[in-house]
């Protein structure tokens, strides 16, 4: 029995090993929590509207090209629709807040889509009239995520 | 008058070397995210190069060896083999990253994916490799380098609140994303601190035949053109911070992003300027990294080398740079994201530093090569300090990547 | 002389001073009463192999022989006697066009570097 | 004739002939003799705590850098001590108590 012992502290070590690694991974896991995701994927839509916003300012003084212009919108049509999935996916308390704020991240995109087909049809009404969409949308999403994040009672 | 003419090509060279995807698109991602905070990366990690490229530089000029050759020769195959592969294999990371550059600025300028341009990109890079010369690829790229001035140009034009930039290049905590804001932080050290970049620059030393006769000029190019590539860094980061941030575009994640930067500063031109500088910076550090891995190759084995002779007069080193090319070139041209590889690769980068600059701590205090011109205490206290941030970037990358990155 | 310090590894060079690789191996004759004598040294892919190990080395020979046949099957010697000079490089009075050791660069050469154009 | 391969015997432990440690090869020695170089003598370091580092060229760089390498750190094996015939297992020739006279101050000098 005796010279079994030093067998027994050496798989004592690894079980304490596997006990950090297991605590690290909970302790990682749960800073990336779903609430980090809403707002990571939050901040990401608000960014993304306002490159787009910003394309199109370019894009009607003549300062950026067509090809450019379009290839963005594209580019954050897709970043858009990514992060509305994941904010719908996320399980969160505030089912309520957290659908207000798919759906303004929703709104985006549809804005970035008109954008888009304005900007291929070469009318520059229509892509104006996107852009104030945009902005009404962004308008919304920074509320619901100040809703979000508000302390609660 | 001659080598005041060597020196400020140098300089213009090491710009040139210094600027690439990786400290555009970290600075850019840190002051779109943190306005100046992180401006002390870009300070910290400029310093650290200059005293590595200068003793590269130095080691280059009085022992006629390469960085590469000495690690072989002094510590032996077995110890070499580890900077060997890791070098190899990080370099091929920041190759594709540097060829995705190009290949991005291509798309932007003309609406073709970028993914098509991958394989044209590595074919011209390595055509100029094939029929260059040292000389050529060296001051030809990085003259043309200089319109990434345009950084710095429109930096001073935004009149930032130069306090603040000055407040910035003192390190501070972060007021929110942490996580982010240290993975940033060793991304743009290792952005700044490329092994690629001191190991060619003692290629390029023995390429262009110094000798002791050099080393007041090395000091001066390592020094200036050192802070000048740092300089344009920090241009970057002002500029992301003052049009990107203030025009609410916090998150860098998708390339598009980045043009934007030099429009509301230079209307149109802005938009061709940025082109330009992208596509050149990256361009020419394509051509220096896959020289790189060829010099890296047939220094650690002692084959004849040299980008001035013909490709069938050294069939194996002009092999290594034609496959890492084309090898580099496949993950762009299958869709892999260049902004997302950059930035992994430049924080890779920072935790491989203790293989690379742990040597530099023996070669340069070895008389047998550098003789009377050893390393004084500050460039020692140097290389130890460099070390003991790599390991600790070392340790703190790893985690950060896998879970607090972007 | 410190044989592993001053000799090992460092590069060595032809009598035209072309660079033919690094001294990936030191060769000596155990005699009966007498000091070990450095008769060559090795060069080459199989020798370093070994350095890593028995399993990488021999793995090494094997590839070397399917590749190049039974001559590469072997590392790459130069005699000792053949020693010239030895300061930072080893130079070595041999020619290497007259050796084996750059037979597979001029394989590539011949079958692949030299097709392309403008080689 | 035998032939060994000096390399191998880099880094490599040392055992006494009742198969005890003494320490790494650390260097090779050798003089000219007439037209010959041959083998003098193997330097076999001894580090206590920090003795596998020795076992490579950057660990005896490190231990030298600070200064962890003990004056008395070595022992200078004449060649016709050492059995290296296998030299994957060099092993000493002679008894252990004819060590202590081998023993000296490793090279700081270079």
């Amino acid at each position: 029995m005796a010279h079994q012992t030093p067998a027994l502290t050496f798989s004592g070590r690894h079980l304490r090993l596997d006990y950090l690694c297991a605590l690290l991974l909970l302790g990682v896991s749960a800073g990336c929590s779903s609430s980090d995701r809403i707002e990571q994927q939050s901040q990401t839509a608000a960014s993304a509207a306002q490159t787009v916003s910003m394309v199109l300012d370019a894009w009607t003084s003549g300062a950026a090209p067509f090809a450019y212009t379009a290839g963005t919108l594209q580019s954050v049509g897709k970043t858009l629709a990514d992060a509305e999935a994941q904010i719908r996916s996320a399980e969160t308390a505030e089912p309520a807040e957290q659908a207000a704020l798919a759906t303004a991240v929703k709104d985006l995109s549809v804005a970035v889509a008109h954008a888009g087909a304005g900007l291929q049809a070469g009318n520059r009404a229509g892509v104006q009239k996107a852009k104030q969409d945009l902005q009404l949308a962004s308008r919304s999403l920074a509320a619901a995520y100040a809703k979000y994040f508000a302390p609660k009672p | 008058m001659k080598k005041l003419v060597e020196i400020s090509l140098g300089v213009v060279t090491s710009v040139g070397g210094f600027l690439e995807v990786g400290s555009m698109a970290t600075a850019a991602q840190a002051g779109a995210t943190f306005g100046f905070q992180l401006i002390w990366a870009v300070v910290l990690g400029t310093i650290c190069i200059i005293f590595l490229v200068e003793m590269a530089g130095r080691f280059a000029a009085v022992s006629h060896h390469t960085i590469c050759d000495g690690i072989r020769e002094r510590f032996g195959f077995n110890v070499f083999v580890w900077p060997l592969l890791a070098t190899f294999l990080l370099s091929l990371m920041v190759l594709s990253a540097e060829i995705g550059g190009v290949a991005i600025a291509l798309e932007l300028a003309t609406g073709i994916g970028f993914q098509w341009w991958a394989l044209p990109v590595a074919f011209l890079a390595w055509l100029l490799l094939w029929k260059g010369t040292f000389g050529l690829i060296e001051k030809g790229v990085s003259m043309l380098g200089l319109v990434t001035l345009c950084f710095v140009v429109a930096a001073v034009m935004l009149k930032p609140d130069w306090t603040a930039v000055a407040a910035g290049a003192v390190p501070s905590l972060p007021a929110h994303d942490t996580a982010s804001y240290w993975f940033m932080s060793v991304s743009i050290l290792g952005a700044s601190i490329s092994p690629y970049l001191f190991m060619f620059y003692s290629s390029g030393a023995i390429e262009d035949q110094w000798d002791k006769s050099y080393l007041g000029a090395n000091r001066a190019i390592a020094g200036l053109g050192m802070s000048f590539g740092g300089t344009i860094s920090v241009g970057v980061l002002i500029v992301a911070a003052l049009v990107l941030a203030t025009h609410g575009i916090d998150q860098v994640d998708d390339y598009h992003q980045l043009p934007l930067m030099l429009i509301p500063v230079f209307g149109f031109w802005g938009f061709v300027l940025f082109v330009a500088s992208l596509a050149i910076a990256c361009f020419g550090a394509t051509l220096e990294v896959g020289l790189q891995q060829a010099y890296l190759v047939a220094q650690g084995f002692g084959w004849t080398w040299g980008e001035d002779r013909k490709p069938r007069d050294n069939p194996g080193f002009s092999a290594v740079y034609t496959v890492s090319l084309f090898l580099a070139a496949i993950p762009i041209m299958l869709g892999l994201d260049p902004l997302r590889l950059t930035i992994f690769s430049m924080a890779l980068t920072a935790a491989s530093l203790p293989l690379t600059v742990v040597p530099f701590l023996f070669l340069l205090n070895d008389k047998r090569y550098v003789g009377e011109h050893r390393n004084g205490i500050l460039s020692n206290a140097a290389v130890i300090f460099i070390i003991a941030l790599g390991f600790v970037l070392a340790v703190v990358t790893i985690p950060l990547q896998i879970f607090g990155g972007t | 002389m410190k044989l592993l310090r001053d000799l090992l590894d460092k590069q060595v060079v032809d009598r035209e001073q072309v660079k033919i690789g690094k001294i990936d191996g030191l060769v000596v004759e155990l005699r009966q009463g007498k000091p070990p004598r450095i008769i060559a040294i090795e060069l080459g892919s199989i020798t370093l192999a070994r350095r890593l190990g028995a399993g990488p080395g021999l793995w090494m020979a094997r590839l070397a022989a399917k590749l190049g046949g039974k001559r590469h099957g072997e590392p790459h010697r130069i005699a000792w006697h053949k020693v010239r000079d030895i300061g930072t490089d080893i130079e070595f009075d041999v020619d290497v066009r007259q050796t084996s050791i750059f037979a597979w660069q001029d394989w590539l050469r011949d079958h692949v570097i030299g097709r392309i154009p403008g080689a | 004739m035998t032939i060994v391969n000096l390399e191998r015997l880099a880094g490599r432990r040392v055992l006494s002939q009742r198969g005890k440690s003494i320490g790494y090869i650390e260097e090779i020695r050798a003089e000219r003799d007439g037209d010959d170089f041959v083998v003098t003598e193997f330097h076999v370091g001894i580090h206590a705590a920090f003795e596998r580092l020795s076992a490579s060229a950057i660990g005896v760089a490190v231990l030298d850098l600070f200064r962890l390498r003990r004056r008395d750190g070595l022992y200078r094996i004449p060649w016709d001590k050492l059995d290296i015939s296998d030299p994957a297992r060099p092993r000493l020739l002679c008894p252990m108590t004819e060590l202590s006279g081998m023993k000296s101050a490793p090279d700081r000098r270079e």
